[in-house]
């Protein structure tokens, strides 16, 4: 199967000073030489920490901002030979959901007019009919059609969200880059938005490109991830590949560091000593090895490259098949009580069925074709 | 901060030359003669045309342009058609009495804005925000030469304390300096002053919302410290900067307020010469004035750097 | 160490008296630059620098005996030489303003040490007036030569003052010439020129001691100034005039006005000069119908101020064939002074049938489109000389440069020539009188009034007199 | 930022009215801002109904009326010309709110759109607009005004087109440092990724953000053009006589202040009205145009 | 618990009086206690009141707007009838807090090293080289590197992680009682908020002082804390031992908490989700807050408020239906 999304070799420097002619002095190397690709229909994840070059990353895709190396296969054709027309009829088909639900949305448009515009744009709708797709939209991700008149401030961050992803799927497309799109909301309202972009997956076959600093998110929700540090992937594998076993040092102590919602959990966390290098600077040698525990000689020198092994799990590390066993990171078992499980089950089927108040999905029918 | 302030440097040669264009077309644009402002109530025709050619008023205009220019990078301004001083003498006679005017301006309006800035944003809501922003709009809202006539009748002619107009250098009597140009570095910075005020009671507000403010507090420090520490020092640095952008207001008032308080400064001086149409001076002036205008900017955008540490790298 | 602190109503331009062009630089040079010949408070030339005079018969010459032992203020001494050297300077350097002024001079000869004689070309009755003003003026060869045409900025004369700076725009400082020739008449030791533009700020710096003496107080101030006890009033009608010029030939609209003197002379009736007076000027003006004041010596009797006649007005315009209202173009240059009255003009006109669009413009554009004839009315004042010639002849001579209006007249032509070539008083007085019936017929020009010069000076000054040529003269004067 | 929906009731049913009346609402529930308002309008009500409001003639002279204080007859008092006061002033109304309404309108006009161009293009169209914008900014306000104005010949019109071009430069700098503050969100990034040229990027994404800035501004600059008008028919630029502006009213008052003070104390009182009023409208339309306001 | 508490907050209850005549409970009749060398966690959504109930305590609400009642007893002392004089002398003192934002919380304009030392000034006096020295001790205890050189340092030159130490070293400057961090470690990374919570850890084990973490982070909450207090609403809606909360919660809404957050640790098809918003706070219902999106509620919930009642020794529920095992088994 021919994969959806091909990204090969992106590199993307910006400049972070000038000189009096305008020459560049210094580059931030946000995302320096990223390749992967995505299938129709399935969830690539992107985790790291702030400022490693998610977000580029996924401007990048939607050739929001172009890459200075580097090509984007989107179907088959090549996203940087668009011209300005073609590109314009190309956001039909990739669109994209911000982190900050408040910041997203125009906050001086209504609802109503934020999801019109791309039927209008595009032509998507004739103009008699634009209202109904709206609502249309609204019950798609659980909202009620009559608040179109508000504006976004009047809704909560859960909601905006939704209205975010009801508009990128206005424009019906295939591909959805998530740009953190739940880190900024509460706990009960992350699984709301975190099963709609499931459930919208399923019915709609979409594809995404899930980032996350969260990886008890991204495991929820990814078939496939790429840990990223300082604009370069460092491991990337199938999603249960990587919780089971992950590789890279970097992987581990990410993994090692969330907090586990249960208390006196068995587990070792790798605390990270040493600077966090800058994307300004990048140090030679790997990237993470001024704060690697495993650091050896040649780490600061030579650059590791992405080797993947057979399953097509992949990791950017010297001393890979050194390294102690992953196993102490995450608890072995674990998980609810029964009588919590229990509960829990209770809880979701009960309010479930108690979503008869206009936040399900039902009653929308599918439009992408 | 280097290649900034280099970058900014640059900037200046290419709007000095816009500026020199703008006037220079504009006055071209001027209806009327200059020869024949010149020549008063006697008007010769072959006088007259004398005084065209002797100063290149028969040439096209780019021509004189080129002349102009010419001169100005040699340091020669040219002479005034009305009392052929050499321009550059009547500049430099003239601007260390704007220089006074402006900064004595500046300074009133700093410690009116200011204040009153900070006192209507602590107390918000009260009648004292509600009085300082009355004072602010009366500042905008009055015109110079009103103001001025009245503060002369009240302290020259009412209470006598004060000269009704006049320039004494700085040098020659430093006393009766003050004395003659309080009263209009007063009306002149009156309008500035309320400008600032609210350009400084909107950054009080915000910064007095800001999270550092809360953790200034929660320190256990006086409201004093924290609002003239902690808030005051983030909330002018912006204000700064503005107020150099309405170095330009106060030459504009200047025009006016020189005239009526006789001060022999810069605004006198160019208005005086749009209406005599004696070109090389209006050239000159408005050419210093950018020039210290947009140097005052230089300076207030470095300042804004040097107290900002974030900025200064 | 006494000072006199006078506050003009302007700045004077250039200092030099071969290229100085305004009234308010006239006022300045009396202080420091002495001419040939003065005026007296009735308008008799009187010697100056000069001790006599004489007029060939043939009026083509004229010899000026020189006072002896006259110093410049650098030292240098005033002789024959010296006055043929001012004079020369004044017709013959570029730019030159007094040109025109001498334009009948063809060349001077020294006489002897003291005695020149001033060859004309035509006789030339107004020369020796013109000797009373700037062209009379002597500068210092020396200075003269070596400064050029920047003269003006450390002019050196030989008046009872010498210059000692100035400052543009703020001040001209003069101190008292130790070796005038007649400095037993001086008592103040420095004179300081302000220019100080308005009016009420001006007034407001004499009552508040900031000044002694100031020129051209407003005439609805003077109420107020005589009231003053400490302040006193010094007033004289000016040589000059206010009126109104009336395009006649460069008329580009061709309107009625410039077609038929009926109209001219209906808008005259339709003016109540005197009501001009008590509205604007409080009754302090003088209002007139000719080129001099009524008492000028000069003044037509015969043809005194015609009442206003709305109804002969209406009449006339019937008879002129036009239909009311009639639309005039009328040009007023910026200042109160002009443009109160003219709107007061503007509403007398209405009640006759004249629609007067006031268009005010800032002076430069306002003398562009003068001389350009881009009006139909233009408000227009005069401050006078002291020969009725410098009045009449470069306004109503056909093709003279200040004849805005384009007025030809043959017989008014001659009229003024013949009054320029005859030295008889009686004799000029006749052409004048022709002249003046002339204007009274055509209109080119609607004289309205004469104003008050206004000198308001503190009783600490002791000894003023004005004259009526608005100068402020410092002979004399005493500070207590 | 907590969220203030999750407090806000959202059932209530006026809240769900047109975006235009909700703001009218937010508009009349301020109190200065309705002073503001009212004041505003009557002037303009008392302006453009000048003819029938007004007891006299305001160009009728009177020789026998000069200079006379306010009496029953005349309530404001008369000027040098006999002229009623009140009548001036309020036909006043028409040329001052022309000149402070008319010329920042050219100023938004020719600014907003350059500072929109300059912002959002960047390269060297910015850097040229700048430059000159810089350059404009340089030379004084009022110097620029003089000129143009004596350019364009005296007149009403002409003034306001000066006062208008000055003051634009003011407008380019304004938009633009706010449309490089706006070009930065998320939302101008969305909008771009579904897929909207950039020139509707630029007019309904950026522009109805930066509004209230370039409102609070253009009431500001408002009071600056009724000032300038009176500056420029100081100098003879202006307003032609008869036809009375705040502004000429003032000037021909500056001659009589000890005699006749009242010709000063009403069309500076008028002034200073209208400035007043419209501070207080422009901060509160500011609030009321944005929806995240109560 | 038996110890007497450091602090104890009895039914405090915070309204805003808005511009607009609006008022908002955002905070509606709370009790609290934490005792010494105790750590109490504050959960719940947000906008619940856990920022407004800590700043109630360390006397940072706004005078004009907010109107509190109820009684906060700090060591003995009623800090709300406290005068503000007194309340600035223990602020920074003996109370102590951390705010979640560690870009914006220190000011821009002075450099960490002044910013300390002032603190230290205010409340301890003594020469500013002693100040100095104090303060690049507290920052080598939350281990910045090379303090003497970071000292001088301004707030933009240090990452996120850094600035939250030097939060914490100044809210430790002069060894507090009570140290209140709220949402210390949002803005983090989860590398970072590893070491931040591992000092925290340290820091109570070294000076034995109380801490209240307010966070809506589960996962943290089982990381560091004693006890745990779910708020909801303005309201406390249970308060357990930490262990018994994630294992046998007995409040519905910590039910959907615990059900919604994806875990590590094993993987469930479908998120619980809490459907519905917030009831609205200008207007709170009359019942229980939560019962407008509770699965299990009854008649009698919606009719009055239901009151905090104790499950189990120490477990405190405000659900009638509480213990909720009755529900499944
Ligand atoms: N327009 C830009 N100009 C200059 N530098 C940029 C720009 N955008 C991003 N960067 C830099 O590039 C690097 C990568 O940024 P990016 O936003 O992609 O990170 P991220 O992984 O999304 O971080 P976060 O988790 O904080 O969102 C950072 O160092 C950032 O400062
Ligand atoms: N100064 C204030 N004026 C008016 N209302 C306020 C004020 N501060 C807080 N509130 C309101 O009080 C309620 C509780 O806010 P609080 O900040 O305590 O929430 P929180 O639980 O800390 O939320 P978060 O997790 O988002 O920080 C909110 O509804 C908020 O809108
Ligand atoms: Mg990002
Ligand atoms: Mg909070």
């Amino acid at each position: 199967m021919m994969a959806l999304l091909e990204v090969e070799g992106l590199v993307k420097h910006f400049v972070a000073e000038r000189s009096l002619l305008g020459r560049a002095l210094a580059h931030v190397k946000a995302v320096d030489g990223v390749s992967f690709s995505l299938e129709a229909g399935k969830t690539l994840a992107l985790v790291g920490e702030s400022g490693c070059g998610k977000s580029t990353v996924s401007r990048l895709v939607l050739r929001l901002i172009e890459p200075d190396a580097g090509s984007v296969r989107f179907d088959g054709r090549d996203l940087l030979s668009l011209d300005a027309g073609a590109l314009r009829a190309f956001r039909r088909e990739a669109q994209i959901i911000f982190q900050d639900p408040y910041a997203s949305l125009n906050p001086r448009m209504t609802v109503g007019q934020i999801l019109t515009e791309p039927l209008a744009l595009h032509d998507l709708v004739p103009q008699a009919q634009r209202r109904e797709r709206v609502a249309e939209l609204l019950r798609l991700v659980g909202l009620e059609p009559r608040l179109s008149r508000r504006y976004p401030h009047e809704f909560s961050g859960g909601q905006r969200q939704r209205i975010a992803i009801a508009r990128a799927l206005a424009v019906e497309p295939k591909l959805i880059v998530c740009d953190e799109p739940v880190s900024a909301l509460d706990v009960s309202i992350r699984s709301q938005i975190l099963n709609l972009l499931r459930e919208l997956q399923d019915r709609l076959g979409l594809a995404y490109i899930f980032v996350s600093h969260d990886l008890a998110v991204v495991k929820h929700i990814a078939d496939h991830v790429a840990v990223m540090n300082l604009g370069q992937i460092v491991e990337t594998a199938q999603a249960d590949a990587l919780f089971a076993a992950p590789r890279h040092p970097y992987s581990r102590a990410l993994l090692s560091a969330i907090p586990l919602p249960q208390p006196k959990a068995k587990r070792t966390t790798v605390l990270l000593e040493g600077e966090i290098p800058s994307a300004l600077n990048p140090p030679a040698g790997c990237r993470f090895h001024t704060r690697c525990p495993f650091v050896i000689e040649r780490c600061r020198t030579e650059a590791p490259e992405l080797v993947p092994d057979s399953a097509g799990h992949a990791a950017a590390c010297h001393r890979i098949a050194e390294l102690p066993s992953a196993d102490a990171i995450l608890p072995a078992a674990g998980g609810f009580s029964p009588e919590l499980a229990k509960l829990v089950a209770a809880f979701s089927r009960k309010t479930e069925g108690a979503a008869a108040s206009g936040v399900g999905i039902q009653g929308a029918t599918p439009t992408t074709t | 901060m280097l290649n900034f302030l280099a970058r900014r440097l640059a900037q200046i040669v290419p709007t000095l030359f816009f500026v020199s264009v703008l006037i220079f077309s504009l006055q071209q644009l001027l209806p009327g003669d200059p020869a024949l402002v010149m020549a008063g109530e006697e008007r010769d025709p072959a006088v007259i045309e004398q005084i065209r050619h002797q100063y290149r008023l028969d040439q096209p205009v780019p021509v004189q342009y080129a002349y102009w220019i010419k001169g100005v990078l040699s340091g020669d301004f040219g002479e005034s058609l009305r009392n052929k001083m050499p321009v550059r003498e009547l500049i430099a006679q003239k601007l260390p009495v704007t220089l006074q005017l402006g900064s004595m301006a500046i300074l009133i309006a700093f410690c009116i804005g200011i204040p009153a800035g900070i006192v209507a944003a602590v107390r918000k809501g009260t009648a004292w925000d509600y009085g300082a922003n009355l004072f602010a709009l009366w500042g905008i809202s009055t015109p110079n030469f009103w103001l001025g006539i009245m503060l002369i009748f009240l302290f020259s002619i009412e209470l006598g304390w004060l000269p009704a107009s006049g320039y004494v250098p700085l040098t020659e009597n430093w006393r009766a300096s003050l004395a003659a140009t309080i009263m209009p570095a007063f009306v002149l910075g009156n309008a500035i002053a309320a400008i600032l005020m609210r350009h400084t009671r909107s950054a009080m507000l915000q910064v007095l919302e800001s999270d550092y403010v809360r953790t200034a507090r929660a320190k256990g420090l006086t409201e004093r410290s924290v609002i003239l520490k902690h808030a005051m020092r983030n909330a002018l640095t912006p204000v700064i900067t503005l107020g150099a952008l309405e170095l330009g207001t106060l030459l504009s008032g200047a025009v006016l307020t020189e005239q009526i308080f006789s001060i022999p400064g810069f605004g006198k001086l160019i208005v005086d010469a749009v209406f005599n149409r004696d070109y090389a001076v209006v050239q000159g002036v408005v050419l210093v004035t950018a020039t210290v205008y947009i140097t005052l900017n230089l300076v207030a955008d470095i300042a804004y750097i040097l107290v900002n540490p974030r900025l200064r790298g | 160490q006494t000072t006199l602190r006078i506050g003009l109503a302007e700045d004077p331009d250039i200092l030099d008296p071969t290229m100085a062009r305004t009234y308010v630089g006239r006022i300045v040079f009396s202080a420091f630059c002495d001419k040939l010949f003065d005026i007296d408070e009735k308008l008799n030339i009187v010697p100056q620098l000069a001790l006599s005079s004489e007029t060939a018969d043939d009026g083509k010459a004229l010899v000026i005996k020189l006072r002896p032992g006259v110093k410049f203020h650098d030292g240098e001494p005033f002789d024959a030489e010296a006055a043929k050297f001012s004079l020369e300077r004044h017709l013959t350097f570029p730019g030159s303003f007094r040109k025109p002024e001498l334009a009948s001079v063809d060349h001077v000869e020294v006489v002897d040490p003291l005695t020149i004689r001033l060859v004309l070309k035509s006789p030339f009755s107004p020369l020796l007036a013109q000797l009373t003003d700037r062209a009379g003026m002597m500068m210092s060869p020396k200075a003269a030569k070596e400064a050029g045409d920047k003269f003006g900025l450390r002019p050196v004369c030989a008046g009872p003052y010498k210059f000692v700076e100035r400052v543009q725009q703020d001040r001209i400082v003069f101190e008292k010439f130790a070796d005038y020739w007649n400095k037993d008449n001086v008592f103040i030791d420095r004179i300081v020129f302000q220019p100080i533009v308005d009016a009420t700020v001006r007034l407001a710096n004499l009552k508040s001691g900031g000044l002694d003496l100031i020129e051209r107080v407003l005439a609805t101030d003077l109420k107020e100034v005589r009231a003053d006890s400490r302040l006193k009033v010094a007033t004289a009608i000016e040589l000059g005039y206010q009126g109104v010029t009336l395009n006649i030939g460069k008329d580009k609209a061709k309107g009625p006005l410039s077609q038929s003197a009926k109209v001219r002379q209906a808008l005259d009736l339709a003016i109540d000069r005197e009501a001009i007076n008590q509205v604007v000027f409080n009754g302090e003006v003088q209002v007139g119908n000719q080129w001099v004041n009524p008492d000028h010596p000069y003044y037509q009797k015969s043809l005194p101020v015609r009442p206003r006649n709305v109804a002969k007005a209406k009449a006339l315009l019937k008879e002129a064939g036009v239909t009311p209202p009639v639309s005039v173009d009328f040009l007023v240059s910026k200042g109160a002074e002009t443009e109160t009255p003219a709107q007061v003009i503007q509403s007398m006109a209405a009640e006759a049938g004249f629609d007067m669009k006031l268009r005010v413009t800032e002076f430069a554009t306002g003398l562009k489109q003068a001389e350009a004839g881009d009006y139909q009315a233009f408000m227009l004042a005069w401050s006078g000389r002291v020969d009725p010639d410098g009045n009449t002849f470069v306004f109503l001579h056909s093709g003279a440069p200040q004849n805005y209006g384009a007025w030809n007249n043959a017989q008014a032509d001659k009229a003024l020539e013949d009054a320029r070539s005859v030295t008889d008083p009686a004799k000029r007085k006749a052409s004048y009188e022709a002249l003046a019936k002339l204007v009274q017929e055509e209109e080119p020009l609607l004289y309205l009034y004469h104003r008050r010069i206004i000198i308001a000076h503190t009783t600490k000054l002791e000894g003023y007199r004005q004259m009526p040529d608005g100068l402020v003269r410092v002979i004399g004067l005493k500070l207590k | 930022m907590t969220d203030a929906a999750l407090t806000s009731p959202v059932t209530q049913a006026h809240e769900l009215d047109s975006p235009a009346r909700r703001a009218r609402r937010r508009l009349f529930k301020r109190k200065a801002a309705v002073f503001g308002l009212i004041v505003i309008i009557a002037f303009i009500a008392l302006a453009v109904l000048a003819p029938f409001v007004v007891p006299y003639d305001p160009i009728a002279t009177s020789w026998s009326l000069v200079r006379k204080p306010p009496t029953a007859a005349h309530w404001f008092g008369t000027d040098e010309l006999g002229r009623d006061i009140l009548s001036r002033v309020v036909y006043g109304a028409r040329a001052s709110l022309l000149a402070g309404l008319i010329s920042v309108a050219i100023a938004l006009g020719i600014g907003v759109p350059l500072g929109l161009l300059a912002g959002y293009r960047g390269g060297f169209i910015d850097a040229l607009i700048s430059r000159i914008t810089d350059a404009m900014l340089a030379c004084p306000f009022l110097i620029l005004a003089i000129a143009l104005a004596a350019f364009l010949g005296p007149s009403l019109g002409n003034a306001m087109i000066a006062i208008g071009i000055s003051a634009t430069p003011i407008f380019i700098r304004l938009t633009r440092g706010q449309v490089l503050s706006v070009k930065a969100e998320d939302y101008v990034e969305a909008a771009r990724a579904l897929g909207n040229p950039p020139w509707r990027i630029a007019f309904s994404h950026i522009l109805p953000n930066i509004l209230p800035a370039l409102l609070v501004q253009a009431t500001l600059s408002i009071a600056a053009a009724i000032i300038a008008e009176a500056a420029l028919s100081f100098l003879g630029l202006g307003q032609q006589p008869p036809a009375p502006s705040w502004g000429s009213m003032l000037n021909a008052a500056q001659r009589f202040l000890t005699q006749a003070p009242w010709m000063a104390i009403w069309p500076g009182l008028a002034i200073f009205l209208v400035v007043l009023s419209l501070n207080l409208l422009g901060d509160g339309l500011r609030d009321a145009l944005d929806p995240r306001q109560r | 618990m038996n110890a007497i508490p450091l602090i104890e907050i009895r039914d405090l209850r915070i309204r805003f009086h808005g511009d607009d005549g609006r008022v908002t409970h955002a905070v509606d009749g709370v009790d609290l206690s934490v005792a010494n060398g105790a750590t109490l966690g504050l959960v719940g959504e947000s906008g619940c009141g856990k920022s407004v109930t800590s700043l109630a305590i360390m006397g940072l609400l706004p005078k004009q707007s907010a109107e509190i009642s109820g009684a906060i007893r700090f060591d003995g002392l009623d800090l709300l009838q406290t005068p503000d004089q007194a309340l600035r002398d223990l602020r920074g003192n003996r109370l102590a807090m951390i705010f979640q934002e560690p870009m914006t919380s220190l000011n821009p304009s002075f450099t960490i090293g002044d910013q300390i030392i002032e603190t230290i000034l205010r409340h301890r006096g003594g020469s500013r080289k002693s100040a100095r020295e104090r303060a690049i001790e507290l920052l080598r205890r939350v281990h910045i590197p090379s303090p003497e050189r970071r000292i001088d340092e301004y707030p933009h030159k240090l990452s996120g992680g850094m600035r939250q130490r030097v939060m914490i070293a100044m809210a430790l400057a002069c060894d507090p009682r009570l140290l209140i961090a709220d949402e210390p470690t949002t803005a983090l990374d989860v590398t970072l908020q590893a070491q931040i919570l591992e000092l925290m850890r340290e820091l109570k084990a070294a000076s034995g002082a109380a801490i209240i973490l307010i966070t809506h982070d589960l996962g943290v909450v089982a990381e560091v804390c004693d006890e745990v207090a779910v708020m909801y609403a303005g309201e406390i809606v249970e308060r357990a031992p930490v262990d018994e909360l994630f294992s046998a919660p007995q409040h519905p809404y910590t039910v959907g908490l615990l059900g919604s957050i994806p875990r590590l640790d094993h993987r469930a098809e479908q998120l619980a989700t809490i459907e519905g918003m917030v009831p609205n706070m200008a207007q709170p219902p009359a019942g229980c807050r939560f019962a407008a999106r509770c699965p299990f509620v009854l008649d009698a919930c919606t009719r009055a408020p239901p009151p905090l009642v104790e499950v189990s020794p120490g477990h405190l529920s405000r659900c009638i239906r509480a213990p909720l095992e009755r529900l499944v088994s």
